[in-house]
């Protein structure tokens, strides 16, 4: 195994990394930036050094901080988490040629996965159903997008060819809409990505995320460990993900999991990898995107497979063979994560500050993954995800009975949080009976603003009496 | 009252967002006032101060009060000695090796008591195999080397001590 | 005045909205001033509002200055008003009923600005389908029943205030 | 479902059963004493009433106070927990009396196993191998247990007959050590249980203690949940138990196991229990007790199984049938306890005060029951256990590296705590290679004083050189 191995990432990613590094008794040299000279991953590793100052760019981007601190410290390995560099082909690249292991896929891997388009290309070649999109190299004009929405028919996807995280992507439902949209998306694709292409897909209705965990060797074995349903999100960013997806049926999960692997396969991908697929009312499913990285919602597939997702991404770094056959892959229960955000659970705000009365919840079933403790100070320069809460059971309907209790029983003050939105969810009929597709967050935040209004009329009108 | 102390009334202060704290006892007498609009004052200072491993360990002896006091592991940031007046640090802008010669043949660029002039070259950080000159950024008396030869330096690492003159 | 003494204080302050305290005695002389308008403020508020911490905190100034501040769950411990001096309570020695009578018809053992006695039956607590006559501890004057015809009560509850006399 | 559950324990059992409570929607009505005012079993229940002063005679053992509290609170049942009143048969008497349910097996049950003799010649009679030792109601003079010795052979083992939390139990070598260890056993009995009465058994030499986890139904429907070895014990007080048990066989556990359901079935017993063996080197195995409680170690249990012992205790309290099948139980994994105790992990003395810095490990695999938070004043008045770490893992070396990584990262300021011991444990050969017996901890704690002793020679001849 590797003997040192550096994290290239900060807060809950990099803490489960450094817990399965301690593990498996491999060093932890973590790196920081200024701003994060107390937070918890910097305290629990055995090595930790600054690299740089609090902006990202400086020091979590900051490739050549990162690599000199693995030479200079001796570090034989690199794990890049997710966000920040893990999806950066140059900095895999980077490693590599600096002698250091990259616990993830090759660079080029990683760039022909970024480019979107041309990975729409790939899996239409390899027979993996795609979307009716745009073709070719992706469109950097409004006059191409509006043939290519002529074609398609509205509503559309507007979508970044670099794109990820959800930035530069919007929804036409008319000519107008796109117009106004594209340059929007445009915008922010230059601003995220430095790239003006786009491409247009076919936009489905009442579609369900649902995404494959990958696993494949250097050796050209491929599984899949199952599906995930990630379709509660707001702007499309996941808000809570669960493992199974409710609706699957085992014939569905083969015939996904199938074109899932073939994904893979036909790249000659290897480390782990999310194959992510909408999922039509019909039963019918579409490729979106393939993620080159370790998920945030990784933890669900641990819990319902009993795999250790970031221990065997090691081992396939190291160039071992496969551990696992596909039929050896059992799903056992059902989980739940709940992303746990420093944010206004009305406005989605930021909000960071200094963690107080700080009590995370356990017990049987309840996994938590945090970077929080009494007095940390929540920095406002990174992303607002401090925690999260993962819950295993027997079944869905026991799952959301614990997450309930567990979410109730979850205390940080000094901060906001999203936990009274997830209760809420779990109040919700439609959630409960796993009826939602990736329009559910907008739809119950547009209905509860509307009950608000109602209440507040309501109110007013009594007040008037 | 030791410095301890008054960190930990500091960040009470912080915490509840006191502007205002006046301690009289057989100890002795305590006053401190915040500035006003302090929400910024308090973000800055506690941005300004992690440079160093000095503040940080020195944070870590004092943290009891408000939370995790220390490393759950044992990793141990380098310490560095308090500033006196008018003494300034140079800092590692990068993460690095430091070395105090231009190659292992050379005579060191500077030693303990030597006068540097603003723009000097005072040792090397190699990163990436790339040699780094630092420079002083101003003159004055060299006082402290802090570091040894061939040494890991992180960003922002205090490398050497100079007083300003 | 120890750390925790501040502590204490302090959180007295955020739960009861104070924005300044000054208290001197024998010991010493403590004044906290706070910002107006802090950041802090409304998390105080925040933190207040969705569980009612509040009124444990201050029921308790027991409740520990650091760590958590107030129950997890709704469960709301019976508050009671501090005591004057010459003030004394009158508690509940056992988890059961309060009655304020001998019988549903009987006129109540008590009435607030009554004289007692020491020994005088001052209400009842059933527990165990028993009937038991709590009596006053000290004689003197009955300032205030704190308790409702019954309500349930537990372990050492207040029921009553009496003024020694 | 019960509507309204008094909870008559405090700290890590009573907080198990609070966030059980939540899962199924029954309001759980806390108990404490006034040196509990601040404990987390209090804040996390839905009420909390004060039941007494510190003493436990006057609060947690005050049946009149606690059954009080139900009635004048409105609770429907009761769950006694650990310890306390867990086995007091009138306890459980005075509940149904009131018409309250009770979360155990009848008083009778209770009486029975707590009756050491008479329980042995249940057992002995239903065909259970039974130890050899005293016969008939026990013994209360040196003269008679010298009698026992003599027919059985030393070393034996003295115990209270209504014995419990290995107080009034002592090992014998020779007449000897008999006359003055008799004496010493009784007069602790007497002090404990108000019982001058004892009996001898055979004292085995490297036995293992492995337990078999009981459910049964009000129907007399029994079924077993696998073993717990639990013989890392200092002075008959289980310090670390696992599940499986590492040397078992699937024949062994099917034998032990059918032996088990034979005991409760023999005496008509429901709720969930734990018949206690030692296990023989020679793969002989004979009936100790039978504790008729959920037990502090349930939670191994519950991870191999994926069965929540506490939910399935309230629904057989209920009356309900066994939801389970004998062959529906499969053992997934391994998992381990680590009982973290507020001692000196050096003298084994109490320490308890005020915690600070606390953080809890997490992350996958890891379970905590802990009733600490910061600022919380370990009281003096009660058992030291504060905290159970629970760790799951696909096999028992993995459980061993995950526990290390756990242990480590456990932080707990103010009060000292055994975490150092079981780190201890975590490196010792004979622990890995899973050769112990019963007297592990005290010939590991033996061993280490030699080695600390021949440290301290060896360092005052170098000063004195």
């Amino acid at each position: 195994m590797f003997k040192k191995l550096l994290v290239a990432n900060r807060g809950t990613i990099a803490i489960r990394i450094i817990r399965a590094c301690r593990e498996l008794n491999i060093a932890a040299l973590a790196v920081y930036s200024t701003a994060d000279k107390d937070a918890l991953h910097v305290r629990m590793a055995d090595e930790a050094v600054c690299i740089g100052p609090a902006a990202a760019e400086d020091s979590y981007l900051n490739i050549p901080a990162i690599i000199s601190t693995a030479l200079t410290y001796g570090a034989d390995a690199v794990h890049p988490g997710y966000g920040f560099l893990s999806e950066n082909g140059d900095f895999a690249e980077a490693c590599r040629r600096s002698g250091l292991h990259f616990v993830g896929p090759l660079a080029r891997h990683i760039r022909l996965m970024g480019d979107k388009p041309r990975a729409r290309r790939i899996m239409t070649r390899a027979g993996v159903p795609v979307l009716p999109g745009s073709e070719g190299k992706g469109v950097t004009e409004l006059r191409e997008a509006q043939v290519d929405a002529g074609r398609l028919g509205f509503p559309v996807l507007i979508k970044a060819a670099a794109g990820g995280g959800g930035k530069g992507m919007r929804v036409a439902r008319d000519q107008k809409e796109l117009a106004r949209l594209f340059a929007l998306a445009r915008a922010e694709s230059e601003a995220a990505f430095g790239s003006r292409t786009m491409y247009l897909e076919k936009y489905l209705e009442h579609a369900r995320h649902v995404e494959f965990q990958i696993l494949a060797d250097t050796h050209r074995n491929v599984i899949h460990m199952g599906e995930r349903d990630c379709s509660i999100q707001r702007r499309h960013q996941k808000v809570l993900e669960e493992a199974p997806c409710p609706v699957m049926t085992a014939r569905l999960r083969e015939k996904m999991g199938r074109a899932a692997v073939r994904a893979a396969e036909v790249v000659g991908y290897s480390n782990v990898g999310t194959v992510e697929f909408l999922l039509a009312a019909d039963g019918n499913f579409y490729f979106i995107e393939m993620n080159t990285r370790i998920q945030v919602e990784h933890g669900v597939t641990e819990m319902v497979t009993g795999i250790d997702l970031v221990r065997e991404s090691l081992a396939l770094a190291m160039g071992d063979r496969l551990r696992l056959k596909q039929r050896q892959v059992v799903i056992d229960g059902a989980a739940m994560e709940f992303r746990i955000y420093a944010e206004d659970p009305d406005t989605h705000l930021p909000s960071p500050g200094v963690v107080s009365n700080h009590h995370a919840p356990g017990g049987l079933g309840v996994r938590v993954e945090s970077a929080l403790y009494d007095g940390y100070r929540v920095p406002v320069h990174y992303d607002p995800l401090i925690a999260k809460l993962i819950v295993h059971a027997g079944d869905r309907a026991a799952v959301v009975t614990r997450a309930r209790a567990a979410l109730r029983e979850y205390l940080v003050d000094g901060i906001k949080t999203n936990i009274p939105l997830h209760l809420r969810i779990l109040q919700e009929p439609d959630f409960l009976r796993a009826e939602f597709a990736t329009d559910f967050l907008s739809r119950f935040e547009r209905a509860g603003h509307a009950a608000e209004a109602a209440h507040a009329v309501e109110a007013a009108r009594a007040a008037g009496r | 009252m030791e410095l301890r102390e008054i960190k930990a009334l500091l960040a009470l202060m912080r915490d509840f967002g006191l502007s205002e704290l006046e301690i009289e006892d057989k100890k002795g007498k305590v006053r401190l006032v915040r500035a006003a609009n302090s929400a910024d004052e308090h973000h800055a200072a506690s941005a300004a101060a992690p440079r160093s491993g000095a503040v940080r360990a020195a944070a870590g002896a004092a943290a009891p009060a408000a939370g995790l006091g220390g490393p759950i592991s044992d990793a141990r940031p380098p310490a560095a000695p308090e500033l006196s007046p008018g003494h300034r640090y140079v800092q590692s802008p990068m993460v690095g090796t430091f070395y105090r010669a231009a190659s292992p043949e050379a005579d060191p660029f500077v030693e303990e008591g030597d006068s540097v002039r603003k723009g000097q070259p005072l040792c090397i950080i190699e990163a990436m195999k790339m040699m780094n000159e630092i420079e002083a950024e101003i003159g004055g008396k060299l006082i402290r080397i802090l570091c040894e030869n061939g040494q890991p330096v992180e960003y922002g690492q205090p490398l050497m001590i100079i007083e300003a003159g």
